[in-house]
């Protein structure tokens, strides 16, 4: 081939483009500077095409069927995908890369051989935002109000949340918003102010994160005490309320510099050369700057393999290799012109997510801005939990084809 | 009997016209009339020879059947017509009182009557004199008029929509089926109310009736229609002396009118065309 | 179990009644958000029998064209007029080639070509205004924005500006609505097309022209709903989802009936708040408000077919 | 003179009851089974398995299944997807509690849980009528996509809250689930579909087919004529419920391999209503026409987008001849011109896009989406203009000119 | 009051007992009164018209003997018993079989099966059955498409069996409402204005099918219609009705002759 084939199961239509755009943006501004820049990676060209799902599972299978004959990778982009395709890579012999989302248990990397979570996954996410909040003192007695988007994707942190909960004291309380009510949320946030909960936890996409951000401010729910996953820390929904908003914070693997020489890069050569679907505003953006670094990582690990296997046309198979050995460390990130972007992180064949850890981030009344060092998720807190999990999925799904040469150890 | 009231100015002519419904069915095969001016022109004919189509076709309504003039035109006072929407032909004074009385089922009878005069412009005080006009021949509907008209009875339906037609002060009425499902007493007084509109405001009336008999008395021109084609025409007298007529239509034979009881053999139906 | 639905919930009301207004008010103005739209269906529907699916994108249309108007750079109130043009252009557009061609048909169809025009819309939307969310332009358009605090029996009960100003709107939009149907020519010769098109057509009402005007009025519905909706969750293309809620309000209401749009508003707006309040949440998982209009509006269904203001379904042979 | 009736003449009336009495009728079904039967599952790619003759088949089920609500007995309903769901939960629930239960016989029982919350939910239609009576499949819609949602049960206590088909085996073959080769679950989709149509084409030429029709046409003067309105309604909701929630078993064991709940939401139910009411509202055939047209044509229009047109000159030639074919056709069937020139501006676009590729120019995906999104809207109005009564009946017509060819009447 | 015996008619036809009787018939919509205190029967074998002017409650009556409406006051009695308040399709299975003023045809369907659908009532295979198209509902499809024929034959609508009935002319369509009531077999057949818009040569047709009807089966008819020669020739006995209440009863020659009958609807002797 003369190219890699890395289609993107993209949505930048239906009820989600709204979230999905920057990202998908990013990501595609970052490879079309690699093939402008350097003509691809190890001298092939990155044919990074998109097949558009809308977020609907049944067009995502469709995607994926239809790229799934050429490509090395697939990045379905969606819980719901991702969860539908699974089993299926598992057959076809193609690495899921879902950056930040898909199922937690994939992290371990035995039992789901072919799917990556890197950086960090929802569980990882989870613990983290209870971290930082215990840090202002022990969470014994709080009540946490976790707000989430009735869907797999809303679902995924609840196991890891309630074993939290029993763990530390604190109350927790989940409150559902339907995929049709994500606009019209104030019964949710009626409950909120009848339950007075100490912190609201929000893991919301798409249209819900605007409706549960304007409707905080206008219960007066105090933004301080509001916290979201990194997927309900989009620029545009805060912009909707502005000042108002002041306080909110969302926990994140990825951090926007419009500074870094990577995006002086992409602006030179791909915006300024007309080759980029995104505009000035939104590239400054917490996230274009992850799109950006998802395709990073996409990009480490086909120059890993490559560089492994000496060979520039890898396979599907040799990029694994290439996802299970990434390496981003401060070095890498600072060639890469991408320093201060993600934490640094490493993934093996037995840990398929890799524990970056994030910052937490907080909005200021017009960006996003730091607000913590660098948490780490406790992970051996929940290593169980992701060993069990993934052994129920394999035995559900027997015949599963496992790893058996990894070490389980994460 | 009526002749006198007759003029040789042509209002309304159709000529030649074919109409397909469903793009497959022909029904009208050539059909061609014309209507004088202050006359009563009656359009004869069996079940499915092609009544409703004709006027249909004229009042522009069979597209929303399915339906479509496909050859031959059709002239209003010289002007082809074919092209224009409904409405637009009732504004130039041609109404249609369309057959199984069509009356808006969850309107009043007065407001039905009201919508009559739609496409009228000369005022509510013309409008409610007119109304007063409808009542005085029909005072059933005036008894009802605050009652919805899907709960009147059949006979009080017919009166509605035909007055509905009277209020819109029309040149010329195509009416489709007036008698049917009338009491007989009723029948007569309904051909009585289009004689005397017809004469006393001069609007010209094209009839589409199966009762042959009263249609007949009444109207000054007749055509008669079979299978989608008309077989016969002539001024009214001359067709009610016709025998084929006068035995197939006016079920009269030479010695008179028979019992329904007594006929005890089927009639084989005589075509004029094979 | 059984104080818990049938004693506690009231017990939870009288003791907070701060919250319980708190509560009767978001309802109301949910309802009264509901009641827009359907009331855009209703106007349709009583003239044509048309059931229109299309109102949902059409608020979401009008609302993205204000936007996208002010975003170009022309005044704020210049683009609501010229928004209105739009949505006129396509009331004729609709006329021309969906509705014209399928006189006569079969209500179904009708529906199904409705829903068409949904497609369409969206796509035609989406290629024009991209995908992103929107702000809507509140305070341009001079509509209060800010909140007051009142502090009934020492509790809280916020009021948001911009809440009052929409059931203010939507009350004289009602009345507006209901005097042109009930008192005018116009407004008579829609409720007949309604009866029977053919009827309607024979006596000289033109189709074209009323269902022009009914769109259009739709349209301009669906501008102050969209501009409603817009101001409270951002303008995008979610919005069409909301187009279900108006559903049941319609169905629970009667489908030819105004003043069935908003009795069913409201009741669907503050039932289903409070259900979900004290029922739905502690009992049920909460999230109920997905459902229980509908089984609301079918329950009272079984009593009144035809719902609660709609047209007596006449049955006779 | 092609399709000639003349000769064909009946001599009892088993011979004029016969499914197809017309004998041309008969060879062309007689193809399309060998179609069916032989030569896809022996040419077909996986792609084509997964994305076009699987899902068409199991849409086309769906939509019989509401068509015999709808389309026959009158009944309006938006509530298929929550139907198909009840049956994809009731099949997934069986299969794992019972794992030795042959899957075949799991997926035709499953069809049995959706037929009574059917019927559950058909009883207000005793009372409720046309549009309102689309209320009460709402309300059904909604709450059973809820209650996926919330029961944790129906979904084994997944985390994902979503249910994954198990590799189920059948005579030593994977026949569901990851491990299963497509072209097996097309054969087990394939005979499911078939045996269904057989019974639903007996079912709607005789007798209860004859009650729901009067049912949907006229109830009032069906009552009067002995009809048991309460019989005829809920036997529709039953059977229908029935095929649906067969079709749903099927949607997710043989084809998506996964569900969470709001797949069944109502963008499903629409996507089969389409299905039926383009296919022909009372009609069994129809069923198959619309699907191939709803489901087929946004994955053909994405792989034309994505091709170089002009760089396959095969391809711009078809898009050329299908052009004449639908113009002529167009002009011939339905004398419309509006349609003709519908077709032809589609033409030119297409050929203008596929110009524009050769010259280096591509859009992106979304745009094509969105384009998709548009041509699918305007293609369902465009079809309801030619021919309300959808595809089947629009075969019909062809049917009928080409009896009466060469001769215009 | 009931003479059993029945009666002679001025043809020479043996009228039987009493089968249907109303008792003081009261019918009201909200303040409508559409029937007031009727009462009359109608025996066996013979044909029975109800006539009155435009509005009268003849339709109404109809519907009450049908079951559609449930009448406010009075009872209805069939074949000596007191009717229970039922259902519609009930009193249909019961052997009463009518047509309709406003034509009731079923629109999508072929002639072939809306007569069919007559026959439903007699119609009992289970769904099973049908669905494989075997056993007895083959069998019974068979038979009792043979005595659907019969009746097309009988009506003379053969070459229109397979035609939809939505394209059909009034007219015919008409015959074929008769046709769907025939086949049904009934013991009553109501018929309402069989003969509206009809020219008089296919009032004659109708009326030698109403009169085969009543003569070869032996059906019972009770009929509403407009054209006084049609109903003067045909009936044996007339109902008159006006605004609700009953004005005459008698043979056509008593009715036609009645004062009360005259004034209200006849208008000039006939
Ligand atoms: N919508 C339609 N589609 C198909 N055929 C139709 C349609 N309407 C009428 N026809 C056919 O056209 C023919 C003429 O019908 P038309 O209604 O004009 O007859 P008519 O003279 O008015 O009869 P009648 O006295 O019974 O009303 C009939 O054979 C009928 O079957
Ligand atoms: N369902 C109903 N609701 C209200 N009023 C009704 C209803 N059915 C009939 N009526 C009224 O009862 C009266 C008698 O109606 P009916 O139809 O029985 O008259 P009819 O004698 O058959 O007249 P026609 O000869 O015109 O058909 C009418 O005034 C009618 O408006
Ligand atoms: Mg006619
Ligand atoms: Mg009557």
């Amino acid at each position: 081939a003369e190219s890699l084939y890395t289609p993107n199961l993209a949505y930048r239509t239906g009820p989600f483009a709204a979230t999905g755009i920057p990202l998908m943006n990013g990501q595609a501004d970052y490879m079309t500077l690699l093939n402008e820049r350097d003509g691809g990676i190890g001298g092939v060209a990155i044919d990074f095409e998109e097949c558009e799902t809308g977020y609907s599972t049944e067009k995502g299978v469709e995607c994926y069927e239809k790229t799934k004959g050429k490509a090395i990778v697939t990045q379905p982009w969606s819980t719901g995908i991702t969860l539908q395709v699974l089993p299926k890579t598992n057959v076809d012999e193609i690495p899921i890369l879902a950056p930040g989302y898909g199922f937690s248990p994939m992290a371990d990397g035995k039992v789901f051989q072919w799917a990556f979570n890197v950086p960090s996954g929802y569980w990882d996410a989870a613990d983290m935002i209870v971290q930082y909040l215990e840090q202002d003192g022990s969470l014994d007695g709080k009540k946490i109000a976790f707000l989430h988007l009735d869907h797999p994707y809303g679902k995924e942190p609840l196991p890891l949340l309630e074993k939290l909960a029993a763990e530390k004291g604190f109350e927790l309380l989940p409150i559902p918003v339907g995929l049709k009510e994500m606009q019209n949320q104030s019964a949710q946030w009626l409950q909120i102010r009848r339950e007075r909960p100490d912190n609201v936890v929000m893991w919301g996409w798409g249209a819900m994160n605007a409706g549960a951000i304007t409707e905080a401010v206008k219960t007066k729910y105090p933004m301080e005490n509001f916290i979201g996953v990194w997927w309900a820390g989009h620029d545009a929904d805060l912009k909707l309320v502005g000042e108002e908003g002041a306080g909110y914070k969302s926990i994140s693997w990825s951090f926007p510099n419009p500074e870094a020489p990577v995006m002086q890069e992409i602006k030179e050569m791909v915006f300024d050369a007309g080759l980029s679907q995104s505009n000035e505003e939104e590239m400054q953006g917490v996230f274009y700057g992850r799109g950006i670094v998802m395709s990073m990582i996409l990009a480490e690990a086909i120059r890993g393999a490559q560089e492994n296997f000496g060979t520039a046309e890898i396979d599907a198979t040799q990029l694994r290799w290439g996802l299970e050995n990434l390496n981003i460390t401060e070095e890498r990130l600072e060639e890469l012109g991408m320093a201060g972007m993600v934490p640094p992180f490493s993934t093996s064949c037995a840990n398929h997510t890799g524990h970056s850890g994030g910052w937490m981030l907080e909005w200021d009344g017009s960006k996003f801005v730091k607000v913590s060092d660098l948490l780490t998720p406790n992970v051996d807190g929940y290593s169980d939990l992701i060993a069990s999990a993934a052994a129920d999925y394999a035995t559900a799904n027997a015949p599963w084809a496992m790893n058996e040469e990894c070490s389980a150890t994460n | 009997m009526l002749d006198a009231a007759r003029t040789d100015e042509t209002l309304l002519e159709v000529n030649n016209i074919e109409v397909i419904y469903n793009h497959v069915i022909l029904v009208l095969k050539g059909v061609s009339l014309t209507v004088k001016k202050g006359g009563i022109t009656a359009l004869l004919g069996g079940n499915g020879a092609g009544k409703t189509t004709t006027l249909k076709a004229i009042s522009n309504l069979l597209h929303s059947e399915r339906g479509e003039v496909t050859k031959g035109s059709i002239l209003y006072q010289g002007e082809r017509v074919q092209d224009l929407d409904p409405a637009a032909l009732v504004k130039r004074g041609v109404i249609q009182v369309m057959e199984g009385r069509h009356c808006f089922a969850h309107l009043t009878v007065e407001e039905n009557l009201l919508t009559g005069a739609y496409t009228r412009k000369d005022g509510k005080a013309a409008i409610e004199q007119d109304l007063e006009m409808v009542y005085s021949y029909f005072p059933r509907l005036k008894e009802r008029r605050k009652s919805q008209a899907g709960y009147t009875s059949g006979g009080e339906q017919q009166m509605t929509a035909i007055g509905r037609a009277l209020m819109s002060r029309p040149e010329t009425v195509l009416l489709d089926e007036p008698s049917m499902g009338l009491a007989p007493q009723l029948v007569e007084q309904i051909f009585e109310i289009v004689k005397s509109v017809n004469e006393n405001e001069g609007v010209s009336f094209l009839l589409a009736e199966q009762n042959t008999n009263v249609a007949l008395r009444y109207a000054h021109q007749g055509y008669i229609l079979e299978s989608g084609r008309v077989v016969m025409d002539g001024p009214a007298a001359e067709l009610r002396e016709n025998p084929d007529v006068k035995e197939f239509y006016l079920g009269m034979s030479d010695d008179g009118r028979k019992s329904f009881r007594d006929v005890r053999s089927y009639r084989r139906r005589k075509r004029w065309l094979a | 179990m059984f104080a818990d639905i049938f004693i506690n919930p009231w017990v939870d009301m009288v003791e907070a009644p701060d919250f319980l207004m708190q509560v009767l008010w978001e309802g109301l103005v949910s309802g009264i958000l509901y009641a827009l739209i359907a009331l855009g269906f209703v106007l349709i529907f009583r003239s044509s029998r048309i059931f229109n699916f299309a109102q949902g994108i059409m608020v979401v249309f009008a609302a993205l064209t204000l936007v996208g108007l002010f975003a170009m750079g022309i005044p704020a109130w210049i683009s609501v007029g010229l928004t209105l043009v739009v949505m006129f252009v396509l009331a004729v557009t609709i006329e021309r080639v969906v509705l014209r061609p399928l006189v006569g048909q079969p209500d179904i169809i009708l529906f199904m070509a409705t829903i068409g025009i949904t497609l369409f819309l969206i796509g035609f939307g989406e290629t024009i205004f991209g995908g992103e969310n929107k702000v809507m332009i509140t305070e341009e358009l001079g509509i209060p924005t800010g909140d007051t605090v009142l502090e009934p029996f020492g509790g809280l009960l916020i009021l948001q500006h911009l809440d009052i100003t929409v059931v203010v709107v939507a009350t004289l939009l009602v009345l507006a609505l209901l005097a042109f149907l009930n008192y005018t020519q116009m407004g008579r010769a829609i409720r007949a097309l309604g009866d029977d098109h053919q009827a309607a057509l024979s006596v000289g009402i033109s189709l074209q022209t009323i269902w022009v005007l009914v769109w259009f009025i739709a349209g301009i519905i669906a501008l102050v709903t969209g501009i409603a909706w817009g101001a409270r969750a951002g303008v995008s293309f979610a919005l069409e989802v909301i187009a279900y809620k108006a559903l049941p309000v319609l169905m629970l209401g009667g489908l030819e009936s105004i003043t069935g749009a908003i009795v069913g508003g409201l009741m669907i707006g503050i039932l289903e708040k409070l259900f979900e309040i004290y029922w739905g949440q502690p009992l049920l998982g909460g999230n109920t408000e997905t459902w229980f209009a509908f089984v609301l509006a079918l329950i009272v269904l079984l009593f009144r077919p035809q719902g609660l203001f709609g047209e007596r379904i006449i049955e006779r042979v | 003179m092609l399709y000639r009736t003349a000769g064909q003449f009946k001599t009892s009336y088993v011979a004029d009851q016969a499914l197809f009495p017309v004998r041309q009728d008969a060879f062309l079904l007689g193809i399309l089974l060998v179609f069916g039967w032989v030569i896809f599952p022996l040419t077909a790619s996986e792609f084509t398995f997964q994305t076009l003759l699987i899902p068409i088949l199991i849409y086309a089920l769906a939509a019989m299944g509401l068509n015999i609500l709808t389309g026959f007995a009158g009944q309006l309903s938006l509530g298929t997807g929550a139907f198909m769901g009840v049956g994809a939960y009731a099949c997934y629930k069986m299969v794992t509690i019972f794992p030795e239960l042959n899957p075949i016989v799991a997926i035709l029982l499953s069809g049995f849980f959706s037929a009574g919350i059917g019927v559950v939910f058909g009883i207000p239609s005793l009372r409720i009528k046309g549009f309102y009576l689309a209320i009460a499949t709402l309300a059904a819609q909604f709450f059973l996509v809820w209650l996926f949602e919330k029961w944790a049960w129906l979904y084994n206590y997944n985390a994902s809250g979503a249910i994954q088909v198990p590799n189920l085996e059948m005579f030593g073959i994977f026949v569901s689930g990851p491990q299963a080769a497509s072209v097996t679950e097309y054969y087990i989709v394939l005979f499911v579909v078939t045996l269904l149509t057989i019974l639903c084409i007996n079912l709607t030429r005789g007798n209860l087919g004859r009650t729901w029709k009067a049912t949907r046409d006229m109830d009032i003067a069906a009552e009067l004529i002995g009809i048991n309105l309460m019989k005829s309604k809920l036997t529709a909701f039953a059977i229908s419920s029935y095929i649906v929630g067969v079709a749903g078993a099927l949607y997710v064991f043989m084809w998506k391999g996964a569900a969470e709940p709001n797949v069944f939401d109502i963008p499903l139910s629409f996507q089969v209503l389409f299905i039926a009411i383009i296919g022909g509202l009372g009609s069994i055939m129809g069923n198959y026409l619309g699907a191939i047209l709803i489901v087929g044509l946004p994955v053909v229009l994405n792989v034309i987008a994505g091709t170089q047109v002009f760089q396959m000159s095969a391809l711009s030639a078809f898009i050329l001849i299908a052009l004449v074919a639908a113009i002529g056709f167009l002009s011939w069937v339905a004398r419309s011109g509006w349609a003709i020139g519908a077709v032809i501006g589609f033409a030119v676009l297409t050929l203008i896009y596929g110009y524009a590729q050769t010259q280096g120019f591509r859009i992106d995906s979304a745009l094509i989406e969105h384009i998709n999104v548009m041509i699918i809207g305007g293609l369902i109005i465009f079809f309801l203009i030619i021919e309300p009564h959808g595809l089947n009946q629009l075969w019909r017509l062809i049917r009928e000119k080409l009896i009466i060819w060469p001769f215009p009447h | 009051m009931k003479d059993t015996e029945g009666y002679v008619t001025a043809d020479g036809r043996q009228i039987g007992g009493t089968l249907m009787e109303m008792k003081n018939i009261t019918l009201r919509f909200g303040g409508v009164v559409a029937i007031q205190d009727i009462s009359f029967d109608i025996r066996e074998g013979e044909v029975r018209a109800i006539i009155g002017p435009n509005g009268a409650g003849k339709s109404s009556m109809l519907n009450v003997i049908s079951g559609f409406y449930t009448p406010s006051e009075g009872e209805v009695w069939y074949k000596g018993q007191k009717r229970p308040p039922m259902k519609p399709f009930e009193v249909a299975r019961q052997g009463v079989a009518r047509t309709f003023q406003n034509i009731a045809l079923f629109e999508g369907m072929t002639v072939l099966d809306n007569v069919m659908t007559g026959r439903l009532t007699h119609m009992t295979a289970g769904v099973a059955s049908q669905a494989l198209w075997w056993g007895k509902a083959r069998n019974e499809e068979m038979e009792n498409r043979e005595k659907v024929e019969r009746v097309i034959d009988f009506l003379e609508i053969q070459n229109i069996r397979k035609t939809p009935v939505g394209r059909l002319p009034y007219g015919l369509k008409k015959r074929v409402e008769l046709a769907r009531a025939l086949a049904a077999e009934p013991s009553l057949l109501l018929l309402d204005e069989p003969m509206a818009g009809m020219n008089v040569e296919e009032k004659e047709d109708m009326s030698r099918f109403v009169l085969d009807v009543n003569d070869e089966f032996g059906t019972t008819i009770c009929l509403i219609e407009h054209d006084m020669g049609v109903v003067m020739d045909l009936s044996d006995r007339v109902v008159v009705m006006d605004y609700g209440k009953k004005i005459g009863d008698g043979t056509p020659e008593e009715v036609r002759n009645n004062q009360d009958v005259i004034d209200a609807y006849l208008g000039v002797p006939h």
